[in-house]
């Protein structure tokens, strides 16, 4: 408890403080770090983040369990279908509907395709924060072929809205599993060269390794989870532990390591691209035929009583809770945002290393500002 | 000896990642034909969206200038910005009914999250997503549009709406 | 363990805990006064051992304000739900967990600002989103009034 | 030797001599040095526009993009483009700011820069001064620049300008000794500070040929050393963008930005060109013992080519790693001068110098 909040103590007058954010290059968003400077030396981190708090927890409030989807949307934008999904799986599961296989498998081809997009946008901006330019831009023309199927399928290509209770929007694209496929023989060929140029890099290494601890106590008690909190040995992916979607149907490695620093959250989520390109090689070929949808009344009310549903963002859990009077408005929602959590660690993991260690434990922890104020 | 042999052996280790790293951005440098930037305004003429982009929700009309929304307002109460608005009118018909008709379509792009709701809920099918994407105004009032065209009616021989609502 | 388990190894704890079967997990409420004592019970107990608290939750009840705790076990991988309803609504006080999940501080304080439960001994008891200095009231109250809220 | 039909030694003694005759020897003086200074002044904004040009194109094609392709064919207009716009732009005034300071520190760096080009020889007989001590003097001055530097940082009132400040001055203190050190290594085996005689040491094989393992141990620590002292990635930590957003001169704007980034790129091509000189023989053309063909044909291309060719090859190995790797850590930094590029140094001049001992070189 009381090397906890040091950053209370530690904020005094003779201390250099900084403000890196609300608009500084490396906190990717409105986010502002009041770090408390020795020299180079970080003696504490303290967030302020609600620049971009937009109340969405009120205005679901006011809105159907179908509106409230588009909304979710915009909390981790990079994990947007993701989210869709545990609105829809908590209205089904709810409603006690199942949906069909061919959804289910949808789904997850879909989950896994945005968390490839979005550990690829990480890794670029994980070698931009550490200085190594290039990297920004193999990232995105790499994630770019996947956006592309998103836009096929989907119409949009960031905020998708594909979801819907029941089922999906609309069928998959004709072209659709030709694309997946293509993408995966082609990114099977260019994830080696991330190791080339980044992590094998001597510079990247020295970076990361033994900066940044989080043991294992230290994740589940903060309640960091995701890549992040499983480079800490914290086993808790939802995937593996409460399966949803098509996950009981495919098998893949849940990357675990135990030394918690920043180089092994790096590591966490490259090898995390590999899982989920097999996951989708194993759905790819077998989806069933079937109706993308189910039919659902076109009003839809919730019996009374609370509901939870996890599903795995690509940041780590990603929860949904609905308080529901039996209205066709949820009575409260709330959105349980993995960085929330994985952000209150951040003064401890980079309270005595320098600043350039805090930009790196920052973009380890990979973090999403409006996921964050919601 | 033992910690000079460490210390050569991290100095050429080092050295080697660091060469591996350059082989890639090297391999790039010399290999410009796999650049995939498009050249947008250039491309203009060939850019080809794909078709059920989201860039905005328009209302198809035939040649005669007829279309299919019949005011039903599902679409507006369905939309959860309030970038819909449907404003209909009565007009007596030849067998001297009254019957509900649009008169403005009045879609406000700015305030569209683009969720597909409208599109999805439309029972006549009377609105869609068009792959438009240029969007771009020097004022704000033009992007609040009406989308049935003027003096277009509405396409006979239609499903009764189904009241949801 | 699963959630008959869960419920006799509760009850044989302690008697007091209501408990009723919610749609998904075991929930559990308990008073303002045993909150504290209930939670670290939670995470103590070895055969419960609920070491993550996965989500907190503040709602306002119009009549009451209430908390909810999602727990889970990282050893036992069984999870749990526990409530707690305040007093009243007007003066909301509860006790603070986050010197037992530390990852309540931060979800206190979001609680506290957007619902407006004070937490007693929480080290840092502040607004995180809004402004601390010039915002009134708590939005996530159901009679929180704004002139720019926009209705549809 | 044919390329002494390149050589431009007499054309300028008798400009020289000319000048002197007609008018008074101060006036005559005024004008020799104002023709240099104008020539000088010209090459220094195309070299620094061409610069700005080279690096964004070429860190576009490593980074698999096109690069500036809007303003004139292939971009080729970008750079003046840019530089109009920042001849445009405001001047904005820092509150409590050290005035004086922060308008002087720019032109401390742009002058440090500016001088030491005076010393580097870019052809036979295109040579501004040739010091008999003009190693040490480049040297000397293009150390200089660090003053502008910590000045820019300390007044600008800011404290991500002042943190970059500090950190361009703890590495410029230990990269210099680097510098001087691998420079030291090819003086040892020249047997001279004077420039033109190092060119002309080389007239039978460049120093990184007939230097042995030394000279090539030497030209690799003066490129990894010489890149830290300008301030250039992975040693970019003085404006290091993701940490300090743009470090000392995050508070410049308009022209007096664009002194400090044309200082940059000066200082590359001016390290860049030392190690030309010093490492592969300046505007000496390639000559292979023995080969007297080839080498009469290499003669043909003039020596102004040969010195901005071997320029150009070393600023493009200086770009190929900044655009590759990740910036280091304050720490790794000094680590990495003091525990590998220093005693590999020393060690390499003890190696070099008996080797010039025992004449083992070529």
């Amino acid at each position: 408890m009381e090397d906890l909040f040091i950053i209370s103590d530690a904020i005094q007058e003779e201390e250099y403080i900084i403000n890196m954010g609300p608009q500084h290059p490396s906190t990717h968003g409105v986010l502002r770090f009041k770090v408390s400077l020795k020299g180079e030396t970080v003696l504490g981190v303290e967030p302020h983040c609600g620049y971009i708090h937009r109340g969405i927890e009120k205005m679901c409030e006011r809105l159907t369990y179908q509106q409230v989807i588009h909304l979710t949307d915009r909390l981790d934008y990079l994990s947007a279908h993701i989210n869709n999904e545990a609105v829809c799986l908590l209205v089904e599961n709810a409603l006690q509907i199942e949906v069909p296989e061919r959804v289910k498998y949808i789904r997850t081809i879909l989950s896994e395709l945005s968390r490839l997009a979005s550990h690829q946008l990480w890794w670029c901006a994980f070698g931009m924060d550490l200085g190594a330019l290039t990297t920004y831009f193999y990232g995105l023309r790499d994630r770019e072929p996947i956006l592309d199927i998103f836009e096929e399928t989907t119409g949009a290509r960031l905020l998708q809205s594909f979801n819907c209770p029941g089922g999906l929007m609309n069928d998959i694209h004709p072209n659709f599993i030709k694309r997946v496929k293509d993408y995966i023989v082609y990114f099977r060929k260019k994830l080696p060269e991330y190791d080339e140029l980044l992590t094998g890099n001597v510079i990247l290494q020295e970076r990361t390794n033994d900066i940044g601890f989080l043991t294992l106590e230290d994740a589940i008690s903060y309640g960091v989870t995701g890549p992040s909190g499983r480079a800490s040995g914290f086993a808790c992916d939802v995937r593996k532990h409460h399966p949803y979607s098509a996950y009981d149907k495919v098998e893949f490695k849940e990357i675990l390591f135990d030394k918690g620093d920043t180089f092994h959250r790096y590591k966490a989520r490259v090898e995390e691209m590999w899982e989920s390109l097999k996951i989708i090689e194993q759905l790819i070929d077998n989806i069933p035929e079937g109706d993308f949808v189910v039919k659902m009344k076109p009003i839809i009310r919730l019996p009374e009583g609370e509901y939870y549903q996890r599903v795995e963002a690509c940041r780590g859990e990603f929860g949904v809770y609905v308080l529901s009077t039996g209205d066709k408005y949820p009575y409260r929602v709330k959105f349980r945002s993995p960085n929330f959590s994985n952000l209150s660690a951040i003064n401890l993991l980079s309270a005595g290393h320098k600043i350039a260690d805090l930009v790196a434990i920052s973009g380890s922890l990979d973090l999403v500002i409006p996921d964050i104020d919601r | 000896m033992n910690s000079i042999i460490t210390y050569l052996k991290e100095l050429f280790g080092g050295i080697k990642t660091l060469l591996k790293g350059m082989m890639v951005t090297g391999y790039y440098f010399v290999h410009p034909r796999s650049i995939i930037t498009q050249q947008y305004p250039e491309n203009r003429k060939t850019l080809q969206m794909f078709d059920r982009f989201k860039g905005q929700v328009s209302m198809p009309h035939d040649e005669n200038n007829l279309h299919k929304c019949t005011a039903c307002n599902i679409c507006e109460i369905n939309c959860p910005n309030g970038s819909i608005e449907v404003i209909s009118k009565q007009v007596e018909k030849a067998d001297g009914k009254t019957k509900k008709e649009l008169d403005t379509y009045i879609y406000k792009l700015s305030m569209c999250t683009f969720c597909g709701l409208c599109i999805k809920v439309c029972p006549q099918d009377a609105i869609v997503f068009t792959p438009e994407f240029e969007h771009a105004v020097f004022n704000q009032d033009k992007l609040i549009k009406t989308l049935n065209k003027p003096g277009s009616s509405l396409k006979e021989k239609v499903k009764e709406p189904i009241n949801i609502i | 363990m699963n959630n008959e388990q869960l419920k006799e190894k509760i009850r044989s704890i302690d008697s007091n805990i209501e408990i009723t079967d919610g749609p998904q997990y075991v929930t559990l409420s308990v008073s303002p006064a045993d909150l504290h004592k209930t939670a670290l019970m939670l995470k103590t107990q070895a055969d419960l051992s609920f070491d993550y608290l996965f989500c907190l939750t503040g709602n306002d009840l119009t009549d009451a304000c209430s908390v909810v705790y999602h727990l889970e076990s990282f050893k036992h991988r069984h999870c749990i739900v526990l409530t707690v309803k305040t007093a009243n609504r007007e003066n909301a006080v509860l006790d603070s967990v986050c010197d037992i999940w530390i990852t309540a501080d931060f979800h206190e304080r979001e609680v506290y600002d957007l619902v407006g439960i004070t937490f007693t001994n929480h080290p840092d008891m502040r607004r995180i989103f809004l402004n601390e200095e010039d915002w009134v009231g708590y939005p996530l109250r159901k009679d929180y009034t704004d002139n720019n809220i926009v209705l549809r | 030797m044919t390329f002494n039909i390149y050589d431009l030694t007499s054309f300028n003694q008798w400009v020289d001599k000319t000048l002197y005759d007609s008018l008074p020897a101060f006036w005559a003086m005024i004008i020799e040095m104002t023709l240099i200074g104008v020539a000088f002044l010209l090459f220094y904004a195309l070299i620094g526009l061409f610069l700005v040009y080279a690096e964004r194109k070429v860190c576009a094609f490593i980074q698999n993009r096109v690069g500036p392709n809007r303003v004139g064919p292939y971009g080729i207009f970008q750079t003046i483009a840019d530089f109009i716009k920042l001849l445009m732009k405001e001047l904005i005034p820092i509150n409590k700011a050290d005035k004086f300071l922060f308008n002087l520190a720019p032109f401390i760096v742009i002058i440090a820069s500016f001088m030491a080009i005076a010393a580097i020889p870019f052809g036979l007989g295109l040579h501004a001064i040739d010091f008999n001590i003009g190693v040490f003097y480049v040297m000397a001055v293009s150390s200089l620049g660090v003053i502008g530097v910590l000045l820019a940082g300390w007044s600008s009132n800011n404290k991500y300008s002042l943190i970059g400040a500090m950190r361009s001055g703890a590495q410029i203190v230990s990269y210099e000794l680097s510098v001087g050190l691998s420079m030291v290594t090819i003086v040892i085996l020249a047997g001279s500070m004077q420039l033109s005689t190092i060119v002309e040491a080389q007239r039978d094989g460049w120093f990184i040929f007939t230097g042995h393992v030394p000279a090539l141990i030497a030209f690799l620590i003066f490129i990894i050393a010489s890149t830290a002292e300008t301030n250039r990635g992975p040693f970019d930590l003085a404006e290091a963008e993701s940490e300090l957003t743009a470090g000392y001169h995050t508070e410049y704007s308009g022209i007096k930005f664009a002194f400090f980034f044309l200082a940059e790129y000066m200082n590359m091509f001016i390290v860049a060109s030392i190690a030309a000189t010093l490492f592969w023989g300046g505007w000496m053309p390639l000559h292979i013992g023995g080969w007297a063909g080839f080498n009469t044909v290499m003669d043909y291309i003039p020596p102004f080519f040969w010195y901005m060719g071997k320029t150009m090859v070393v600023i493009f190995i200086m770009m190929w790693f900044k655009w590759t790797f990740p910036r280091l850590r304050i720490d790794q930094l000094l680590k990495l001068e003091w525990k590998y590029l220093l005693p590999i140094n020393l060690f390499n001049i003890i190696l070099m110098a008996l080797i010039v001992l025992l004449g083992w070189h070529f």
